[in-house]
């Protein structure tokens, strides 16, 4: 058996951070909105993950409830976002977001 | 009700034949409305000859009365009525006023005939009658001011009369505006004499001007001489006057020569006390302007050419005379030359518009002649008032001019001496007009040497008189009032005759207007008579002159250009009015449009352009969006981590 | 036990992140993504939230991610981006992973101020909504929500419609006319990325 | 004060007052026209007509039943509006207002009369209406915030009529308009906040001591119960939680924008000494603010530029609206928010707000001359007959002030007549260039008489209304300020120089055919005329009972001044009195 070291809260919330972070440089450098999409749900979980820890570290359950809230914002947000992508992506298929720029001042 | 009451009648008589004629002026057409004006006008002189009658009733000192209608400003401390002065000044004048301004309504109701627009010409002279009236009885500052402007803008009507000529419309308004000025001084006096003294009313305003300081005194004074300048054409203000010749010869006659010229002496006269709580040096300040304001003018209508212009500029030096009179103390010589002056300027102006009318506009003398034989009327009286201008016994000038020089001399030399010559002129260009007019051979028709400067400049009605044509005489209308004024201008001077103290009945009844302010004579009998025969032998010199030159044909009459033009003092004014003076108002305006709206313009240009440069920013790159969210992000985190110390 | 759960969910959670990222291919990404939502569902398991953890796995994993690749199938826009080209300029992707690491390092920073610690105010004992260990915590979840937050609850059932009704909308096939001035539609004519000012 | 206020409205029962009725009935007006159906122009007309003379015959009627010996505010009403912020409906006039009120009850359906629009009359006229009741109410109102609205609301429609039915540059117009008076309005509503608000800690401060007794009562309730032994028992208690809650009632007392609340209590007064504008106190910012709004409503050099465009641009009624009242706005609120509102401030400006009138006077007039378009003439005629009034206004003299009122009112009946006029010539000639017109005279004399008059009247022709105010304000003003009054005295000469010689140009001269055939007056015109110049008569020759409706509240506004600032009017000596003697000696504050 090796030691056990003690987990503690900062390292969930490293991790969160960390996923963060790759979740936004991929939104940043992506160019595909599927994929720009998956970069965004990437960051909203880096943000439940500390919300649970949080919850648990100072042992209130509010922590957990805003992450419900925040799953049916993912929800709602991806459908409309696909909506969005689909009506997009039938006209032109090979459409990134780079070419979704008609409101270009 | 006390008799002196009915003063308040006297100008609103000629406002009711305003009103009336402004109405149905129209409807009543010629010469119903020139004779229902000159009744207004003829009322107002048979009730003021009623209150004349009354005050000589009073004994000398309750014979000033004033009357109050309404109130017309009451703010605070400042309580201006609509109030009369019955005293004998106002009296005075507004006998003449009303009596010289009925035979000139009668003379018009002749000399206006056939024009298209009768009834008008009389609206106006009516309420030209009322303001001038109302200047005169007002008893109060404010309310001459308002007769002030009043006649200012009637004269302004009346030169105008005859707006399609262009030189007419520009001489009506050259007329305002100079006057303007003057009443620039008039409202700042008044103003300065309220904050002083705490009201208009002459009563109050005379009555404690001993209380004034002699510095503000004399600045009341002198800024009220500034509106009398601008009035009564004195320089530098003169302008006006000889361009005021565009109206109609009646006009001229009443407005231009009798009576509103001559408000700015009588208002003079009526503010004397504080001109003589002033420090001394201002009267002589007001002599010496009317002394070379004389002379200057005579030196000008030696070379006038236009029948009209020898008269105008003979008013300003009358007026100068009376100024010079005004400012040697003489303020009884002022009001009796005024008088005179009446009588026999608004005579020959009369006189001349008969000429005028009966060479069918022809205004260049350069064209009469020998009209003694066709115009006997006109002609006869007209030398009448040409005696008396010149100074020469017994007429009525004489004896007024005579008084004003005595006091003159008794307060410079320097001063009578200047009176004298310019008396040599008078002498002399009168009689240089009489010859050119009524004497030697008939030149009408004969084009003139050279074409007239002026003759152009003032308007007739109906067409110029260019066809050759047989001058007649005028209608009896137009020749009774020269009778009656001739005969008033022989008899005049017994107004204030100086043989024994009983005799100047004038001055003892001006004496309680004028409080001993007027100058004490420190002259003998002798040196009186002396002066009277010298002074008339220089206006017989100058009669000679006249007659050497222009009825013998002795000598080369000499008329130079510069003279002719009146030392090109107009024409310098009018340089730097329509140069510098428009060049300057022009660079203001510009300023308005370039600097003040340039600025505005300016910024919003600015924000236009700002907007344009930032909207590159607005790529339409959901990435860049994304990625300034993420900048910002970052800003936030090193804001919230340096402020808990990190 | 945790310390090996917490590694072996970790490092899936990172490696499926990573993958969303690098991988070209959009489908891949998307399998990638399960990787990170299923490693997050094992630590709100062993964060006690076990309730949560199914919801994750049910509704992430089961139905946004399969939306996601019902519409790269259905649409057949499954092909691979060339990661090695960037048309907003090399600057972008330079500020994309300097910020990406500043994002990382700054609570990194915090956590060293606190020894590695991570702080907060603990509730009161009094507080209505602590946790009780012995309770179920969906109980505690459920009373919380229908209690302290039924109205912000309510809103979301109300936000939810709106997506369906907006999803409709905007995936409806759109009627040749009202192509026209439909902003989202683009012409062949369109210039081509990058050329916008 | 606040007394004389709770009185009348007492005295107005909820329900029916005059003022209310003034102030709504165009707004009413405005929804009826616009509810009518299009196309049914002379309907529209006259619904109009007959809602904007409705309200002219209340304003009439005010001032029948005006009290001519009362300074303070009648017709007062006053109730709650947003109380959470101490806003009110408080409507109020007195001697100053009651004649702006009357000339926007006149103006409105005598410029509805005269003019009809080219086109779409139904916005046309319900825009006018709305301006009506806008111009009334910000004459009536005696709260800051409804003062406020009414001020805003005046300059939608008036954007609307330039832009709408305006000439070739309406739109560069109407927006310059909008955006100037916008800014400045801008300034004064952060004013107005922050007045109420210091105005509130002030009262706070004030209110201490007596917070800090009742806390003491509180306490010493307190102690006596237990002192007695015998614990705090019901009635005590309740006794302690009131004085309590008095206290902290008076330590954080309401919001209020009541003007005559805040200008009678003057809590809020100006510290500051220096003149550097680093150290100033808030209250001259705030009054800087307000001072600017006005400024440019008025419009005070240099901030005039907007005013020949919006005149020009502007079709006739606007013109004459614009002229006539909305100039008014800003001078009235001089006199209003100005002095009544920061008396010590108001010195403590007077001087710099004098130079920029004097200023203007000239400046304005040299314009006026050298315009070669009538309207922009008139225009710049009123920047200089505005000058005019602010002097007055900060003469800070009875009659000053008494005469900048009534140049408000003169100003807008002469000024307003010659924009008809003017409007009269374009719609016969279709054009406003002075050098196109000529010998008018010849071929139109009864609008080159009615011309003639209102043009004198302008020039302040002694018997006509222009004199009356014209003089008594500059005898105000040279009493505090006699070498500026100088100068602005010289701008009558300019005044009759620039009208004059425009005169002369457009109505002198021979008429070439297309003048010599311009139809003369019609029936209509001259009836819009003939009240015009029936007032400008009247009002010169028998000002008094103007003068004696406007002198209480003046009076009582100049002590107001003296008793909360170190300004003292100057003495006159009155008949009986001794004469002051040194002519020099500055008698300005």
């Amino acid at each position: 058996m090796i030691a056990v070291a003690e987990v503690t809260p900062a390292w969930y919330l490293v991790l969160g951070s960390i996923l963060f972070s790759i979740g936004a440089v991929g939104l940043l450098v992506r160019r595909n909105p599927l994929v720009m999409f998956m970069c965004v749900e990437l960051m909203l979980n880096a943000v439940t993950l500390t919300f649970v820890t949080f919850s648990r570290m100072l042992g209130d359950v509010d922590g957990q409830t805003v992450v419900v809230f925040v799953l049916v914002v993912a929800a709602a947000e991806v459908v409309i976002g696909l909506g969005i992508i689909v009506a997009l992506l039938r006209k032109q298929p090979t459409a990134t977001a780079d070419d979704i720029n008609v409101l270009r001042g | 009700m006390d008799t002196l009451d009915l003063v308040w009648l006297v100008p609103a008589l000629p406002l009711a034949g305003f009103l009336v004629l402004l109405a149905l002026g129209r409807r009543l057409g010629e010469p119903a409305s020139g004779w229902l004006a000159t009744a207004a006008c003829g009322s107002a002189f048979v009730t003021t000859v009623v209150v004349f009658l009354a005050m000589l009733g009073q004994d000398a000192e309750h014979r000033s009365h004033v009357y109050d209608l309404f109130d017309w400003l009451h703010v605070g401390g400042l309580d201006v009525k609509v109030g009369f002065l019955a005293d004998p000044l106002s009296i005075t004048m507004a006998l003449f006023i009303t009596g010289i301004g009925t035979l000139i309504h009668l003379y018009s109701i002749g000399y206006m005939h056939g024009d298209p627009k009768f009834a008008k010409f009389f609206v106006y002279m009516n309420l030209f009658v009322f303001s001038m009236l109302m200047l005169v009885l007002g008893s109060n500052m404010l309310i001459t001011f308002l007769g002030w402007e009043g006649v200012g803008a009637c004269s302004y009507f009346l030169i105008s009369f005859w707006f399609s000529k262009d030189a007419n419309a520009s001489a009506g308004k050259k007329a305002f505006i100079t006057n303007r000025i003057g009443d620039w001084g008039f409202m700042t006096a008044m103003l300065l004499a309220f904050a002083t003294v705490g009201s208009l009313d002459y009563s109050v305003v005379l009555e404690r001007a001993p209380e004034i300081a002699p510095v503000t005194a004399t600045a009341i004074a002198l800024l009220l001489f500034v509106g009398a300048c601008g009035k009564s054409a004195q320089l530098p203000l003169f302008v006006w006057l000889p361009d005021a010749m565009a109206g109609p010869t009646p006009v001229s006659a009443l407005i231009h020569a009798a009576t509103m010229v001559t408000s700015g002496v009588y208002l003079m006269t009526r503010v004397n006390p504080i001109l003589a709580q002033g420090y001394d040096w201002a009267p002589s300040v007001i002599a010496w302007v009317g002394v070379i304001t004389a002379l200057f003018a005579a030196t000008i209508a030696v070379a006038q050419t236009d029948i009209k212009k020898v008269l105008a500029y003979s008013t300003v030096s009358q007026l100068g005379y009376m100024f010079l009179a005004v400012g040697s103390g003489a303020y009884v010589a002022a009001v009796f030359h005024m008088v005179t002056h009446a009588f026999f300027k608004a005579l020959m102006f009369l006189g001349s518009g008969s000429v005028i009318h009966g060479m069918h506009d022809e205004q260049d003398m350069r064209r009469m002649g020998g009209l003694r034989k066709l115009m006997p009327v006109t002609a006869a009286t007209f030398i009448v008032g040409w005696l008396a201008i010149a100074g020469v016994p017994p007429f009525a000038g004489f004896w007024s001019k005579d008084e004003i020089l005595l006091f003159a001399f008794d307060k410079s030399p320097a001063l009578w001496f200047v009176g004298l010559v310019t008396a040599l002129l008078t002498g002399f260009y009168m009689s240089r007009q009489v010859f050119m007019v009524f004497y030697g051979e008939p030149r009408w028709g004969v084009a003139a040497a050279s074409e007239p400067q002026a003759s152009d400049a003032v308007g007739g009605h109906g067409p110029g008189g260019e066809a050759p044509v047989e001058p007649t005489e005028s209608p009896w209308l137009m020749t009774l009032p020269l009778v009656v004024l001739a005969g008033l201008a022989i008899i005049g001077g017994a107004l204030n005759l100086p043989f024994t103290s009983t005799a100047h009945s004038l001055e003892h009844w001006l004496e309680p207007v004028l409080e001993g302010n007027e100058r004490v004579l420190g002259v003998g009998t002798g040196v009186k008579v002396g002066l009277a025969v010298l002074a008339t032998l220089t206006s017989l010199a100058g009669i000679a002159l006249a007659i050497r030159v222009y009825l013998q044909k002795r000598m080369q009459p000499v008329e130079p250009q510069i003279l002719a033009e009146g030392w090109r003092y107009d024409s310098a004014i009018t340089a730097f009015v329509g140069g510098p003076g428009e060049q300057a108002f022009e660079v203001v305006a510009a300023f308005d449009r370039t600097v003040i709206d340039g600025a505005v313009n300016g910024v919003a240009a600015t924000v236009r352009g700002g907007g344009g440069g930032l909207r590159v920013l607005q790529s339409g790159f959901v990435r860049s969006y994304a990625l300034g969210v993420a900048v910002g992000v970052v800003g936030l985190l090193v804001y919230f981590l340096t402020r808990s110390g990190i | 036990m945790e310390l090996f759960v917490f590694l072996i969910a970790g490092a899936a959670c990172i490696a499926g992140a990573l993958g969303v990222v690098l991988n070209s291919n959009p489908v891949h990404a998307a399998l990638s993504l399960v990787g990170t939502l299923f490693g997050i569902a094992v630590l709100f398991v062993a964060q006690e939230a076990s309730f949560l953890a199914a919801v994750q796995v049910i509704v992430y994993a089961g139905a946004i991610v399969v939306l996601f690749l019902f519409v790269l199938m259905l649409l057949g826009v499954d092909r691979s981006e060339d990661l090695s080209i960037e048309p907003l300029g090399a600057g972008h992707r330079i500020a994309a992973v300097v910020i990406g690491l500043a994002i990382l390092a700054l609570p990194l920073l915090a956590f060293r101020s606190t020894e590695g610690e991570a702080t907060g105010a603990r509730p009161q004992p009094g507080a209505a909504d602590a946790i009780d260990h012995d309770a179920a915590d969906v109980a505690q979840l459920g009373e919380s929500l229908y209690t302290t937050y039924l109205f912000a609850f309510e809103a979301t059932s109300v936000l939810l419609v709106i997506a369906v009704v907006g999803a409709v909308v905007l995936a409806r096939k759109v009627k040749r006319a009202d192509l026209v001035d439909d902003p989202l539609v683009l012409d062949a004519s369109q210039p081509p990325a990058g050329a916008g000012t | 004060m606040l007394a004389s206020v709770l009185a009348s409205e007492a005295a107005h029962p909820v329900g029916f007052s005059p003022l209310t009725a003034v102030v709504v009935v165009p707004f009413v007006g405005a929804i009826v026209v616009a509810l009518i159906p299009k196309g049914r122009a002379e309907l529209h007309r006259l619904v109009a007509l007959l809602f904007a003379t409705g309200a002219g015959a209340v304003t009439l009627w005010l001032l029948a039943a005006f009290d001519t010996h009362d300074p303070g505010f009648q017709f007062e009403v006053k109730r709650a509006w947003i109380s959470d912020f101490g806003i009110s409906w408080h409507l109020g006039i007195d001697g100053v207002s009651l004649f702006l009120v009357v000339l926007s009850g006149l103006l409105f359906p005598l410029a509805i009369i005269a003019v009809t629009p080219h086109h779409d009359p139904k916005p046309y006229y319900s825009w006018l209406l709305v301006l009506q009741g806008g111009c009334i109410g910000v004459f009536c109102a005696l709260d800051l915030f409804v003062f406020f609205v009414m001020f805003e609301i005046v300059l939608v429609p008036m954007y609307f009529l330039i832009g709408g039915w305006g000439y070739a540059d309406r739109v560069y117009a109407a927006l310059k308009f909008f955006i100037f008076t916008m800014l400045g309005s801008a300034l004064m509503l952060v004013g107005i906040v922050s007045l109420a608000f210091l105005h509130r800690d002030a009262v706070a401060v004030d209110n201490e001591p007596a917070a800090l007794l009742s806390e003491q009562e509180a306490f010493q309730a307190q102690e006596d119960a237990s002192a007695a032994g015998s614990g705090v028992d019901a009635s005590t208690q309740a006794r302690i939680d009131q004085e309590l809650a008095r206290a902290d009632e008076l330590r954080n007392p309401p919001l209020d924008f009541d003007l005559v609340e805040i200008a009678e209590s003057q809590h809020v007064t100006d510290t500051s000494t220096s003149a550097n504008p680093f150290d100033w106190s808030a209250v001259r910012w705030i009054f800087l603010a307000f001072a600017i709004a006005f400024a440019v409503k008025v419009p005070l050099f240099p901030l005039h530029t907007w005013l020949p465009d919006a005149h020009t641009q502007a079709p006739t009624a606007g013109s004459v609206i614009l002229a006539g009242v909305m100039l008014k706005l800003g001078t009235y609120g001089f006199v209003r928010f100005g002095l009544y509102l920061f008396p010590d401030t108001a010195v403590w400006f007077a001087p710099a707000l004098v130079t920029l009138g004097v200023v203007g006077i000239i400046y304005g007039a040299v314009v006026a001359t050298m315009q070669r378009d009538l309207k922009r003439l008139v225009a710049y005629s009123s920047v200089a007959h505005l000058g005019f009034i602010v002097l007055g206004t900060f003469a800070l003299t009875t009659q000053g002030i008494q005469g900048g009122v009534m140049q408000m009112v003169n100003h807008g009946i002469s000024t307003g007549a010659l924009f008809l006029l003017v409007g009269m010539i374009y719609d016969r000639r279709h054009t406003r260039e002075i050098a196109a017109l000529r010998g008018l005279q010849k071929s139109a004399p009864i609008m080159a008489g009615v011309f003639t008059v209102v043009m004198l009247s302008s020039i302040g022709l002694p018997g006509l209304n222009g004199f009356a105010g014209e003089f008594l304000i500059l005898v105000g003003s040279f009493l505090t300020r006699r070498w500026f009054t100088v100068v602005a005295a010289a701008g009558v000469i300019l005044a009759a120089l620039y009208l004059l010689w425009a005169y002369q140009r457009v109505f002198h001269g021979e008429p070439d055919e297309e003048n010599a055939t311009m139809p003369d007056m019609t029936w209509r015109e001259g009836l819009v005329m003939a009240p015009l110049l029936g007032l400008i008569v009247f009002l010169g020759v028998y000002p008094k009972p103007m003068l004696d409706r406007i002198e209480p509240s003046v009076a009582r506004l100049v002590t107001h001044i003296e008793n909360h600032s170190d300004y003292v009017e100057p003495h006159v000596a009155t008949a009986g009195e001794d004469a002051a003697d040194d002519p020099d000696e500055g008698t300005a504050p």
